[in-house]
């Protein structure tokens, strides 16, 4: 039991323990009394129009994923900034690669025409 | 032991039949195309002929060392350098292997020629060639390997040819059945063969030698010697195994049912494949390791009583075929049965002399029959043929000539060899093998003249349309059979025995390879003689029966057979049940794995049907009654369950993704587990 | 009591283990790359934790961008793999789309 | 030796000219309008890369870019592999119709940088690196399994890669988190130092490793980590299926490999490899190597397709790859590269048959398979029957030879039980791969069953695969010597 990582073990019992019991707890304690009215989608007090589940346009997805990748690729930046000096013109040309790359991949996604939205 | 002497022209030996067969193989459809079947021949029979000719050089090589001296070799190129295993590829000529390459491509040449003519018909000129040559390699390759892992190439190599020759008029699936059963027969045999290579390389390897080159195994092989495991000497094992190998290869009882059903190929096939050279590979392994089985004394006794047995039975079944070429067919696995006589009974140098009798004769009385066929239009039933005598007139002197040296009537070649094995048998002690041979003799005159009878004596029973056209074949064909026919006469003249007045050269020849004879030198030679002149009588004996029977006819047939043993007439002539006992055990087996299984059953319900009509007899019903119930149980019972246990399996691929997700879970769970109570 | 080590390694467990959960038992696409998402970063919590207590560089930070860093790709081309899904099935319930198998 | 980034760059051509023809396809295809020549320029870089990493043999070996690579032979060796992989796949691409239906530009890109991830996967000596190496192959193979458009089955199969791809390599990175709490350290050399003072706990540290191996085990395609790849080949483009069964199961091999021998294990006398104590891997991928071989042979016994058998055959060849692993010495290490060579050759050549058979036919099912060398393709019906015999292991074929250096390795360290089970398994095999080369000659065509007519550009192809299929199997010295040679790892 000396060592450090010996805990460790448990993480997973416990961890198991955790999830399973919060199912379970929710299934015994929670009183089910379903009705028409409760089973009824919430929409602040109105009675609800329509089906909720409207499909939206396949654009957004792609939009949202372009972001997304973009997005992140920034992520590298910071760290970049944090240390720019030390780096010095290695960093700068390391990231001008890394910048270039990206930018193909953005002319790549421009040019077939992934943000045209019409 | 003295370095060989390195040449390199062996090679060629051995490569040019390769060439020939690439060539025909990879060009053989425009070449017949452009060309016409001629250059095919042309491309085929050269190589074999030049080989042929450097075999010669190469004997006359040897000839001229000194007798201790006579080993060439040539190598190319290292082949495995793993470890302690290192092979490479080298030919290896010494007084054995030429002996063997003389055979294979002297014989092997006459029958190039002769299927010139005999094939001149088929479409698929050019792939029987190749193949031809290409098993002419192969088993070129198998006689002068230098080691076992370069024969056993070699030994599957005539294997390959073989199926693919057997059913090489594919298009009918009897062959093609047959050439299957001769593949799955044979696999039983090179198990053997290769647990017997392993256990040779893992206890030279234990000992600190592993390797796998003939002349390096003798060297070390005393090293060995003592070694056991499970109690059983590890050489007596490895010869064993080894020996399983030559029983596949060489068609011995109880693994001879493919060779009978091999007779489906092209009749020149039969000959150099299954009748010449690739059969009697078995006893030339035996033969090339003989230092070995020297050392294995109950092998050889098993080898030898297995030899006298399948001598005795197949010639018994040959008395009652109908067929001309299945007739001849256990006349081989006969005379291969001699062959492990002679080899149980450490008489290395007689076995092989009556290897290279036998490849002269027996090839030539194939190639015989083959012109018989060709002359009746594929008729190989013999009860339809009769009176041929003069409409052939070449064959029939050729057949004549050969059939007399099979029944082992002096001065003709099988009556040396044949005397040998019979004699050196005795002398070892082995009356009970010696017996079964001696009864054999006399069958095998008596089954081969039965066929000469019927074949070519008597009025013709053919219908007269057949017989309006039957005609002697061409030159081409005829040419081989009586250079054959010619060397089946005087073959023997290797090795007249010294009580003949002899020197019985071809025994001092193989003493570089098999050592000095020696040990019953004092046998009383009075006895030789009697003996000799026994078996003359038998064969004699067994002669004049079958020409009372078939062609005076004092002795009908029938009435002989049914009254002397109605029962076992019938027993003879379904070839002891032996064949329908391995369909339904390892054949089927194997085959109900490959789902080629459905022609099987066909088989059998054609087999109770016709049992029960024919005859009700309880040995049938018994049969059926066992393999129905008992033998297809189990059989059934191993193939459902390991398709049940893929269908099971697959059931786990349900496609769905979370439950592809479970297994993996669940399996890390077990692995947990396991680990846990592992390490307690 | 002081937020020590076994306090992220305990979160960092009960995230892939309820990652795991959902990965097994929920049937719509989208959640379950969701759950694969949780599992990646069980392992984030995991690296900066370790990064921070014991190693004593930074390693395990930078482990942990890059991690995100390919989460987000695989969640971009999940996504579109279930579009074109959607596309196909007009559904991305994963019982759905069990055309292979066996 | 240990260089820093920029001294790096000299032994770095191969991955340079890879990514540099990546980028210049993304480019060109947005240049030019006739996407033929996106193949042969692609081809050309893998060639070039090719060449660069023959010139780099016997430079001297060390680590690049501060310990996050490594160059030695076996990086190198797997280099090759994964381009020879690629050169042949882009080539089969080109005669497949299935491909032709693709965005040209997008799939040679995306099958490109899953070479180079594929290279990365073999020499990097960091968690991080392996980890990102791994996760480059995976998504590119998820696109390029999901590339064919309103494909259903194509769809389905990325899908399900996905899915499990991202959660075998989280788990992954979980395992390796718990490696890097224990180490602190990611870099390969530093956790081997650690783990042999010994301190570890061993259930955690066994736990640890049993994550990662289902990272690794994924990507080798073995049991019970194997359950996406029937799906995934039986439903992505052919090449690509054929991609996948030979470069990303060689890189899964590798990565497992440069993992387990020179980071967790070292080399002790007589090229034994001793593994951490506590940790009983031998038992382990004992275990797993015999049921992945059986599993995967019994699973394909009824399978009527021929491309999904293929994919139970590429597990069970899996599990054979894997027993020279079992072993635990360089003998084995040795056969398994060999193996992986002659798998490579092997099983190209019996993907390239089966998209010449469903080119002409558009099918897969074994039905189609007919009478086919009757049907106007008796080459590659005689080189179907090669491979599939070589796969089996019959002599004289590459396969043999390969099976048997494993099978020797094997019978040399003693397991004779997984020997027995080993050859039982080829049997078992034997009776699939035999019953497509029955269905081949000795059916006879249907008068409904089209002919199958071969392209130009597919017969040069499938004789290149075909001959050294047969020739390493008579002469195979050069390539044994190659692969013993392949056998250095660099440490320290």
């Amino acid at each position: 039991m000396t060592h450090p990582y010996f805990p460790v073990l448990m993480i997973f019992l416990f961890a198991g323990v955790i999830v399973v019991s919060f199912l379970f707890i929710a299934q015994l304690v929670g009183p089910k009394r379903p009705n028409p009215i409760k089973s009824e989608p919430f929409e602040s007090g109105n009675p609800p129009k329509g089906d909720a589940r409207i499909r939206f346009s396949v654009k957004f997805y792609m939009v949202a994923m372009l972001f997304l990748i973009f997005d992140l690729e920034v992520v590298f930046l910071y760290p970049w900034a944090i240390l720019f000096r030390r780096l010095g013109l290695f960093g700068l040309v390391e990231m001008g690669i890394f910048l270039s790359v990206l930018i193909i991949g953005f002319i790549y996604v421009w040019r077939k025409g992934a943000l045209e939205w019409e | 032991m003295d370095h060989p002497i390195q040449t390199d022209y062996l090679r060629w030996i051995v490569l040019l039949p390769l060439l020939g067969a690439g060539i025909n193989g990879l060009l053989g459809a425009i070449l017949q195309r452009q060309f016409g079947k001629r250059a095919i021949s042309f491309v085929a029979c050269t190589p074999v002929v030049i080989s042929f000719l450097l075999s010669i050089w190469a004997f006359i090589n040897l000839l001229a060392l000194d007798p201790e001296k006579r080993f060439l070799i040539d190598s190319l190129y290292t082949w495995i350098s793993l470890g302690s295993l290192n092979v490479t590829v080298a030919f290896w000529l010494d007084p054995l292997s030429v002996v063997m390459i003389l055979v294979i491509t002297g014989v092997g040449g006459l029958i190039h020629i002769y299927s010139i003519g005999y094939m001149q018909e088929d479409e698929a000129y050019w792939r029987y060639f190749a193949f031809l040559n290409l098993f002419t390699f192969a088993m070129l390759l198998l006689v002068t390997a230098d080691n076992l892992l370069l024969m056993f190439i070699g030994w599957e190599g005539v294997g390959f040819c073989s199926y693919a020759l057997i059913g090489f008029w594919y298009r009918d699936h009897v062959n093609t059945r047959a050439g299957n059963k001769a593949f799955i027969v044979n696999r039983v045999g090179d198990v053997g063969f290769l647990l017997g290579i392993f256990l040779i390389y893992w206890s030279l390897d234990k000992a600190g030698h592993g390797t796998v080159t003939f002349r390096e195994i003798e060297t070390f092989v005393p090293l060995i010697k003592d070694l056991e495991i499970w109690g059983i000497g590890v050489v007596t094992l490895a010869t064993l195994f080894l020996f399983i190998g030559a029983m596949g290869k060489s068609a011995q009882i109880p693994l001879h049912v493919w060779l009978p059903d091999a007779m489906q190929g092209p009749t020149p096939v039969s000959a150099l494949i299954h009748a010449a050279t690739m059969v009697t590979a078995g006893v030339y392994m035996i033969a090339r390791l003989n230092f070995l089985y020297s050392l294995a004394p109950s092998t050889l006794t098993v080898i030898a009583t297995v030899g006298a047995l399948t001598a005795f039975l197949s010639a018994t079944i040959g008395l009652v075929q109908n067929d001309i070429k299945r007739v001849l067919a256990y006349s081989t696995v006969s005379q291969l049965g001699y062959m492990f006589l002679a080899m149980g009974a450490g008489a290395y140098s007689a076995g092989i002399f009556h290897l290279v009798t036998h490849a002269f004769f027996k090839a030539c009385l194939f190639l015989s029959a083959g012109s018989v066929i060709q002359a009746m239009h594929h008729e190989q039933d013999m009860q339809k043929m009769g009176g041929l005598r003069w409409r052939l007139p070449y064959t029939h002197l050729t057949y004549l000539v050969a059939g007399i040296a099979l029944a082992g009537i002096p001065p003709f070649a099988g009556f040396f060899s044949k005397d040998e094995i019979l004699w050196k048998s005795f002398s070892h002690g082995l009356i009970f093998q010696w017996a079964l041979g001696f009864a054999a003799a006399g069958l095998t005159a008596f089954y081969i003249f039965r066929q000469i009878f019927l074949v070519f004596y008597g009025s013709p029973r053919a219908d007269p349309h057949t017989q309006s056209l039957v005609h002697e074949s061409p030159q081409i064909m005829v040419l081989p059979l009586l250079i054959l026919a010619f060397l089946s006469l005087i073959g023997g003249s290797l090795g007249v025995p010294e009580v003949l007045g002899g020197s019985n050269r071809i025994e001092h020849w193989f003493e570089p390879v098999f050592g000095s004879p020696g040990g019953h030198e004092n046998a009383p030679v009075a006895m030789e003689i009697l003996l000799m002149a026994l078996s003359v009588g038998i064969g004699l004996f067994g002669i004049t029966l079958a020409y009372l029977i078939y062609l005076r006819k004092t002795l009908v047939a029938d009435t002989f057979s049914s009254l002397a043993a109605g029962v076992p007439y019938r027993l003879l002539f379904q070839k002891y049940y032996v064949d329908e006992l391995y369909q339904f055990t390892f054949v089927r087996g194997t085959l109900f794995f490959s789902r080629v299984g459905a022609w099987i059953d066909q088989y059998i319900i054609d087999f109770i049907v016709d049992g029960s009509a024919k005859t009700t007899t309880f040995i049938s019903w018994v049969n059926g009654l066992f393999d129905n119930y008992v033998v297809d149980w189990i059989v059934n019972k191993i193939a459902d369950s390991t398709f049940g246990a893929g269908d099971k399996f697959r059931k786990i691929q349900t496609g769905n993704i979370n439950s592809y997700l479970y297994v993996v879970l669940g399996a890390v769970v077990l692995a947990i587990i396991v680990k846990l109570r592992y390490s307690g | 009591m002081a937020i020590g080590l076994t306090h992220y390694l305990v979160i960092g467990g009960i995230l892939f283990t309820l990652g795991l959960f959902i990965v097994l038992t929920r049937r719509n696409a989208i959640s379950i790359l969701m759950g694969v998402e949780l599992i990646l970063n069980s392992a984030n919590i995991n690296y900066v934790a370790f990064s921070h207590f014991s190693s004593g560089n930074v390693e395990g930070q930078i482990y942990a961008i890059f991690v995100i860093m390919l989460a987000a790709a695989e969640a971009a081309i999940g996504l579109a793999i279930v579009l074109s899904i959607f596309q196909i099935f007009h559904t991305i319930d994963v019982e759905a789309a069990e055309t292979l198998k066996e | 030796m240990d260089l820093t980034n920029l001294e790096s760059l000299k032994y770095f051509y191969p991955e340079i000219i890879l990514s540099g023809t990546v980028l210049l396809l993304v480019i060109l295809d947005l240049v030019i309008q006739n996407k033929r020549v996106l193949a042969p320029f692609a081809a050309l870089g893998c060639l070039l890369s090719l060449g660069a990493t023959l010139q780099l043999y016997g430079t001297s070996e060390g680590w690049l870019f501060h310990r996050m690579v490594v160059l030695d032979n076996f990086s190198l060796f797997f280099k090759v592999v994964s381009l020879l992989a690629v050169l042949l796949v882009i080539w089969m691409s080109v005669g497949c119709h299935e491909i032709r239906q693709i965005y040209q530009g997008e799939y040679y890109t995306v099958l490109l940088a899953s070479t180079l991830g594929m290279f990365f996967m073999a020499s990097s000596t960091n968690l991080l690196m392996a980890y990102l190496s791994l996760e480059l192959v995976s998504l590119t193979s998820y696109i390029l399994t999901g590339s064919l458009h309103h494909n259903r089955r194509s769809s389905e199969a990325a899908l399900k890669y996905l899915i499990y791809g991202g959660v075998a390599s989280g788990s992954m990175i979980y395992g390796m988190s718990w490696i890097f709490g224990m180490t602190g350290s990611l870099d390969y050399a530093v956790i081997r130092e650690v783990l042999h003072q010994g301190e570890a706990n061993r259930l955690t540290l066994f736990m640890a490793f049993l994550f990662i191996l289902s990272g690794f085990g994924y990507k080798a395609v073995f049991v019970p980590f194997h359950m996406w790849s029937p799906d995934v080949y039986e439903g992505a483009p052919t090449p690509i299926t054929a991609f996948l069964s030979v470069g990303s199961n060689a890189a899964g091999v590798a990565i497992m490999i440069r993992f387990f021998f020179p980071a967790v294990s070292h080399l002790g006398e007589g090229g034994n490899w001793d593994f951490i104590p506590g940790v009983e891997w031998p038992h382990f991928l004992l275990m797993v190597s015999m049921v992945t071989m059986t599993l995967g042979n019994l699973c394909a016994l009824g399978q009527q397709n021929v491309k999904r058998l293929l994919a139970y055959s590429g597990i069970a060849h899996a599990g054979y790859i894997l027993m020279g692993l079992v072993v635990l010495n360089n003998i084995g290490l040795r056969a398994m590269l060999f193996y992986i060579v002659v798998y490579l050759i092997m099983n190209l050549g019996a993907f390239l048959v089966v998209i010449i058979v469903s080119n002409a036919t558009g099918r897969e099912d074994i039905e189609a398979y007919r009478g086919l060398a009757w049907r106007g393709a008796a080459v590659p019906a005689t080189c179907m029957a090669i491979f599939l015999f070589s796969l089996a292991g019959l002599p004289p074929l590459a396969g043999f030879v390969g099976k048997f250096f494993l099978f020797a390795a094997v019978i040399k360290g003693e397991f004779y039980f997984l020997a027995v089970v080993a050859i039982i398994n080829s049997v078992i095999s034997l009776y699939y791969y035999a019953l497509i080369v029955k269905t081949m000659f000795l059916d006879f065509p249907e008068p409904t069953d089209q002919e199958v007519a071969m392209t130009p550009t597919v017969f040069p192809l499938l004789l290149i695969l075909a001959i050294p299929t047969v020739f390493f199997g008579i002469y195979w010295g050069p390539l044994f010597h190659y692969t013993n040679q392949s056998l250095g790892f660099f440490i320290k």
